[in-house]
């Protein structure tokens, strides 16, 4: 069981996070965006994610953060 | 559940200024991981260059000093020469480094000063808006070569590591890249190397961080990783280029 | 008759270019003029403005401080400039971006959706040029042949198909200005 | 000729090339990195050369060589960068070479910051560098002209064998405005560069660039005919325009940018029936002494106000050439603040109020 | 404390090394080669470092470096040195770190010679770098002087956070006088470096030692804070010698190595019944202005001249200081010759004959 | 009978100002031979540096530029780009290439500026009365070394030929020396061979030349020429360092 | 009283010396003193030159323009410095390398055979203390003994030895002078 | 046959020119001095000199020529 995090005030929305992931589950949420206008990154089947922390260590702005 | 990847401590909370996908972010954090894992964090002191990583001081959660465009060398061997028993690190760019700071690393690598240099090699001038840098490729466009770089005219990417590693004072010389996980770890570990070069004594460390600059090199993120990898890592090798035991 | 813009916005919407248009077709009407941008040392976005000046006298300070207009592009700009324009002138408020309504009595307000409009028109990058046209059609300030000229110019001949969408923003643009109740 | 609208920047650029220059040696710092890359752009065009060098530090030097070759050559940098140009530009005018340097001047000290400023006054007119020597300082205050002071600067510099400085800032670099690219009033009659290291054939002696006098005689010696010309200088260049003078009661002393903000505070007076003139030194060095001292002996001219973009430079010059015959205030802004129209017009109108009335 | 006979140069790095002075970076250069010499001996000995960088860029950003690191810290170098270090003194002073930096001045501009000078009297009081900042300035006389001075800059240094030149030249570093090194009469209460880069273990807040303002309005604000520093050196840290200006027709300004020369023409005078005052500014920046003041309001004071190894560079703050209330004249030498006495009386008796009499 | 041996048309007449057994003068006499032999004098533009050979430019019989302290090469680039036909070249000592002008002779060289440098290594400054350079031995006592070069404090002694072969800008650097006749017909051979790497267009050429200074070594000038031999040569090994065909 | 000393030959001949042990003699007696040498860009001997200044008074300028007396020890340096020394002050000649003879009226003049003298003490390398031993007896600006206190700081303890020479050299040089007739 | 002849007024006497040559006839005049105080070399056996220019090869002041 693991999670992933994302601070999505400090997404730029870059999409280096997008990927790196093994499991394909990140993606950038179209729907919204944060406060400098960047639609932030997001996970949709955290279910799948396997905490291997590949999107956290990709991320240039530090918005991710991974449990397990 | 605990954290398996988290926020280093050597990194204070302010959000960086980076553009979008820029890769100064992630080198940033490793440098800070390897502070943490080090535990030396309260006696490093960082010396930020002239260049994007100019608001580094706002960045690494440790006492800094701001140094004068390609002079952070020397402001290094001020710092540690007055407080040898600190580790002092510089961060600095290609512009900064290869071109305007010539002298001052060359001299403090032939001193063996003994501090750790973080070289990022973005080739290209990055905040100034994308002029060429000692290191840009050939054919490559920027402001200044805007028929792209002519080696001819402006003369040919210029291998700082390799250079470096000719003089006696470098302990220890490595180019890295970022442009994938695999990489990554692999410039993680130079970068904690560098420091432990450092804290063993043994004299000038440096780790060149092969680098993106998506705005200036017009290309996203994405894209810019990959241009890295195919175009910038054929010019410039990536591996240990000087290690003393 | 002496203009003096201020144009502000996200960088990426166009603001500069706005800017350069008014100042080239002012230039082209025989006018004095300038074009002032605000330049910061970050190459990452952020918000950006610009001062034109478009006067049958010579241009003394290129600096706008009192504003015959503003054109707010996004709600930061909105904030910053709302006090500038100068009792009696003229506020141009992008609707589409900014929920907000002008706080000022003394200054006749617009509100013009120009994304909205844009993206009628199937590019939302002519938001500016939506604005542009409710500026030119309530001030007079050049007209919008001569924005058309300019704009050519700057585009130069590769890109001259992209000219009658521009036209046609400048057309909607003023259009809609019409319709605008002061407030 | 038909104008163009141009930024500052690269109207100086484009300025320089149509006044032959086609060597420009420069390294990259804000804001005035349009110049180097119009010029990357435009001098292939027309058969010269672009380099970008190492340092700033590198750049004056190549603009030395070039210089001590007879070309016509160019560097831009901004105050830092033009810190660094010091020992170089007292090279070249002990050298007595001719070239143009452009310094669009951010605030200070330091790092500082990017906007306009005009700290570099100083340094600019008293000689950053060391030893006895001047530049031919020329503060261009729209974009027009400052297309024709760089036109003219090539012209100056290479009749008298110095050094020449377009001191602009930030403002001047990045703004646009409508600019045409005309010949020069006056031509001038310039000497051949018979001193120029072409090549020793034998038709003429053997030529040498140099600044070094190890006899301090001698070393006097070149540096009192340096003088002289400086001399020459004063007599032949000074510039300035007096705007509104006549019946004011005050006289603002203002350059560059700062002058053109000064004019809306005249005419904004003038509403307020204020009279204000202006005197705007459009040459710093030679700084143009005789017209204030002109002024100054006026009965209506009860004082003076120097306005800048700095804590107080330029207003020194004035002081020196007023000489105490009328009251020198001041009012400046700094670190790339742009002094603001009202907040002139304050100080202008409690010093009338303080001194005058 | 006995007497002992030294070279400038050495006493000065003696000097500099009794006051704590454990740090020194610089690069050879002439006329003051004795001082890096002598600090590569002593530092050892008394546990600090000496390091011969490799340019005087490198040695300025050490000096930066090791101030923002808490140390006492010096470099010393002349002319065209110093011009090289005008970016670096800048940035120093925009981050506020004490430091001491020696100028041996020779004769310029360029190369030029390597004899005694004054000129780069602008370069160090007006700001050789970019943007609003000042250096104390100060001028030794004497070799005694020049240790007191030194020893009294590093306090200085410390006190108001800004860097501090000695201004000597090739005279007074290659001369030998008897020296004393003794401890400085005032003592300063100066402040503890809680500001200095020394590690940060979470007992302070983080120290950032810089000069990079991006929001104009901050950078203006800091620098406001550091003018407000020197109206308080202004105040506090004047120094200057009056001598035999109570019966004095005409006042000499001279400083440094010059102002004795002067002293020899003033007895020189009096024997010829000519009463001629000198007025010696030991602090050029800040300059003695209201000593200069109050005797431009004396009435039997006819006249002011400066004496310089110079074009004249001093003389315009003589002038800003006299403010028109009394003609001010200017002798001076350049290029490395020193002003002979005789010639020195010749201009006071032309200058006594032409407007006195 | 006819000379064999005689003064070259590219000297003037000015006697040298050097001391008694300087090799300074030994390198000043192979260079004018070089240009007369290759017959280029009346096109050939001189950089004196600041250092023992500041008058240099008393003594070529050529059109000469004095440059500031270590800025030789950018001067060098600056007349070669204004007059790309004439041959170019720099005489520079330790001091001035190898500390001050590291930034200027690396960037010319990583150019590949046609210039030709002829580079003298004696390992003191000269000029100033003997201070460490970047090319003083471990151990050499100078005025700014009086305990002896310590690498600890004042760095290791910097290979610039070594340091510069790695750019790819160079077309031809040569390391000579100049202690026995036969070396001296090396050196000769070297620094005609760099000019012939301008002429025919490669690119940057240098010889470094290894040369004594009997004043500030304390030596006579015959002890220096074997000072020399035992112990620079074991430094700086002789020979072609990078060599472009 | 104020002596002006100008003491000049070549490099080598222990001109700076001579001149130093002047002003240190003239400090351990308690006077005021100065001592200037002039320096030139090069290492590579030609002439040298120094000012010595000793008095009662503090030291004003430490030039010496008008000198109580000069010591030539070559031909250039009488050259050079004859005219400096002023009405009746003292010319001290190294008459062993300087054939010449001065050519003024107004002041003292004595030959030294200076280095025969330091020859005959089997070291050519005191003909400079031979000379300043003139100069003390003639004006007795300081004594001998001072003169050699101030050497044995110089020299050290390792050439301790070398004192009595020096001595002799001083004395011969004293003896040397009563003898001289002026011109 | 072979001759050298030196320039005696730019000879500094640092006799680097009797250290090569192969004749050994390379001397100093330690019986004369140039105007600069030195003595200079000179050569005493003329007719010894096979014209090698050794002597002329390594002088720094290029005070000697050779005649063959
Ligand atoms: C003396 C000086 N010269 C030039 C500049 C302008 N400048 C600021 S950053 C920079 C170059 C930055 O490029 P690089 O070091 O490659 O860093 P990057 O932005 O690419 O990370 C320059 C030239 C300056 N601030 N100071
Ligand atoms: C900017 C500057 N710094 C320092 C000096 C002083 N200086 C003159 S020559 C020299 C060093 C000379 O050494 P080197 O280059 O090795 O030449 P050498 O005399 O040994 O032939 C120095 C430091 C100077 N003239 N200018
Ligand atoms: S931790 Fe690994 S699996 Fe989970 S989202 Fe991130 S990259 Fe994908
Ligand atoms: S890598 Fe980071 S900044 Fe980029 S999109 Fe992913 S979370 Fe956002
Ligand atoms: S300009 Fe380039 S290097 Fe600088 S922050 Fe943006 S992407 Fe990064
Ligand atoms: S000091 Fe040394 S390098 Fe200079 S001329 Fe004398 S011997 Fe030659
Ligand atoms: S030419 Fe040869 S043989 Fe003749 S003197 Fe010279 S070295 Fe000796
Ligand atoms: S080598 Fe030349 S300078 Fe030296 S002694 Fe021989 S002739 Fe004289
Ligand atoms: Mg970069
Ligand atoms: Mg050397």
């Amino acid at each position: 069981m693991a999670r992933v995090i994302f601070d999505e005030e400090r997404c730029k929305g870059c999409e280096l996070c997008t990927t790196v992931c093994p499991k394909g589950i990140v993606v950038m949420a179209r729907d919204r965006m944060n406060s400098k206008g960047y639609h932030p990154a997001t996970v949709i089947e955290m279910d799948k994610c396997i905490g291997c922390a590949f999107c956290a260590r990709i991320c240039p702005d530090v918005a991710i953060e991974v449990e397990k | 559940m605990t954290k398996v990847f988290t926020r280093p401590k050597s990194l204070t909370d302010k959000p960086f200024h980076y553009c979008p996908g820029c890769t100064h972010g992630i080198v940033h954090r490793l440098v800070a991981e390897a502070i943490d894992e080090l535990d030396i964090r309260e006696r490093t002191i960082g010396v930020a260059p002239v260049g994007c990583a100019v608001f580094a001081y706002e960045y690494f959660n440790c006492d800094m000093q701001e140094a004068a465009h390609g002079r952070a060398p020397a402001v290094a061997t001020g710092i540690k020469r007055v407080l040898p028993d600190r580790v002092v690190f510089t961060y600095q760019g290609d512009g900064d480094l290869a071109a305007i700071g010539t002298a001052e690393i060359v001299h403090a690598a032939t001193r063996g000063e003994n501090i750790t240099v973080i070289f990022i090699n973005n080739a290209i001038y990055g905040m100034t808006g994308g002029q060429m840098a000692p290191t840009t490729l050939i054919g490559q466009v920027t402001t200044t070569t805007p028929y792209g770089r002519d080696p001819g005219k402006a003369g040919y990417p210029i291998r700082m590591s390799e250079m470096l590693a000719t003089l006696e004072g470098v302990a220890y010389i490595e180019r890295v890249s970022i442009h994938d996980i695999k990489h990554i770890n692999q410039a993680k570990r130079a970068i904690k190397k560098a420091f432990e070069t450092q804290l063993a004594g043994k004299g000038f460390s440096m780790v060149e961080v092969l680098s993106t600059c998506p705005t200036n090199w017009g290309m996203t993120p994405v894209e810019a990783l990959k241009w890295l990898e195919r175009n910038m890592i054929p010019c410039y090798p990536l591996g240990v280029k000087k290690e003393v035991k | 008759m002496t203009h003096q813009i201020i144009i502000a916005g996200f960088g990426g919407q166009g603001i500069m270019l706005m800017g350069q248009l008014l100042a080239y077709a002012g230039m082209l009407e025989g006018k004095n003029v300038s074009w002032l941008p605000s330049y910061g040392p970050e190459m990452r976005g952020g918000t950006a403005n610009c001062n034109v000046i478009i006067s049958d006298e010579p241009v003394a300070s290129p600096i706008v401080t009192e504003a015959t207009a503003v054109m707010a592009m996004n709600r930061p700009s909105l904030d910053k400039f709302e006090g500038a324009v100068m009792r009696g002138g003229l506020l141009l408020i992008n609707s589409s971006l900014i929920d907000k309504k002008a706080s000022r009595e003394d200054i006749e307000v617009c509100y013009i959706p120009a994304n909205e409009i844009a993206d009628q028109l199937g590019n939302s990058r002519v938001a500016n040029m939506v604005v542009l046209g409710s500026f030119l059609a309530k001030t007079g300030a050049v007209s919008p042949a001569s924005v058309i000229e300019s704009l050519k110019k700057v585009l130069g001949p590769s890109k001259e198909h992209l000219i009658p969408l521009n036209e046609e923003a400048l057309k909607r643009g003023a259009e809609r200005v019409r319709e605008c109740v002061n407030r | 000729m038909s104008k163009v609208l141009m930024k500052g920047n690269e109207a100086i650029a484009e300025a320089a090339i149509q006044a032959g220059c086609r060597y420009f040696f420069g390294y990259p710092i804000t804001p005035q990195n349009e110049i180097p890359a119009y010029m990357a752009k435009r001098l292939p065009e027309v058969g010269g050369c672009f380099i970008q060098a190492e340092s700033e530090v590198s750049a004056i030097n190549m603009v030395y060589g070039a210089a001590g070759a007879g070309a016509r050559v160019m560097t831009s940098s901004s105050s830092p960068g033009i810190s660094l140009k010091q020992e170089g530009l007292s090279y070249i005018a002990g050298a007595e070479l001719p070239c143009v340097v452009v310094n669009m001047v951010r605030g200070g000290p330091g790092l500082g910051g990017i906007q306009p400023a005009q700290s570099d006054y100083f340094q600019a007119t008293k000689g950053g560098g060391h030893g006895d020597y001047h530049l031919v300082v020329l503060a261009p205050s729209t974009i027009q002209e400052a297309v024709d002071l760089v036109m003219e600067g090539f012209d100056i510099a290479d009749q008298y064998r110095n050094p020449v400085m377009i001191l602009g800032d930030g403002m001047l670099g990045q703004m646009m405005e409508p600019v045409e690219f005309r010949p020069l009033s006056s031509k001038r009659e310039l000497p051949p560069k018979t001193w120029a290291t072409t090549g020793y054939t034998g038709d003429r002696p053997r030529n040498i660039i140099n600044s070094l006098y190890i006899d301090p005689q001698v070393l006097e010696e070149h540096v009192k005919k340096i003088y002289q010309k400086y001399e020459e200088i004063k007599k032949n260049e000074v510039k300035v325009e007096c705007y509104n003078c006549e019946d004011a009661e005050i006289i603002v002393a203002a350059y560059g940018t700062t002058a053109r903000i000064v004019k809306s505070v005249i005419q904004k007076a003038k509403q307020e029936g204020i009279n204000v003139g202006l005197i705007r030194p459009i040459t710093l060095w030679p700084f143009p002494t005789s017209t204030f001292e002109e002024w100054a002996q006026r009965e209506h001219i009860k004082a003076f106000m120097a306005v800048e973009m700095s804590m107080g430079q330029m207003v020194e010059d004035v002081r020196l050439s007023v000489n105490g015959k009328k009251p020198v205030f001041f009012y400046g802004r700094t670190g790339g603040m742009v002094p603001e129209p009202n907040a002139i017009l304050a100080e202008i109108k409690k010093v009338i109020g303080g001194v005058l009335r």
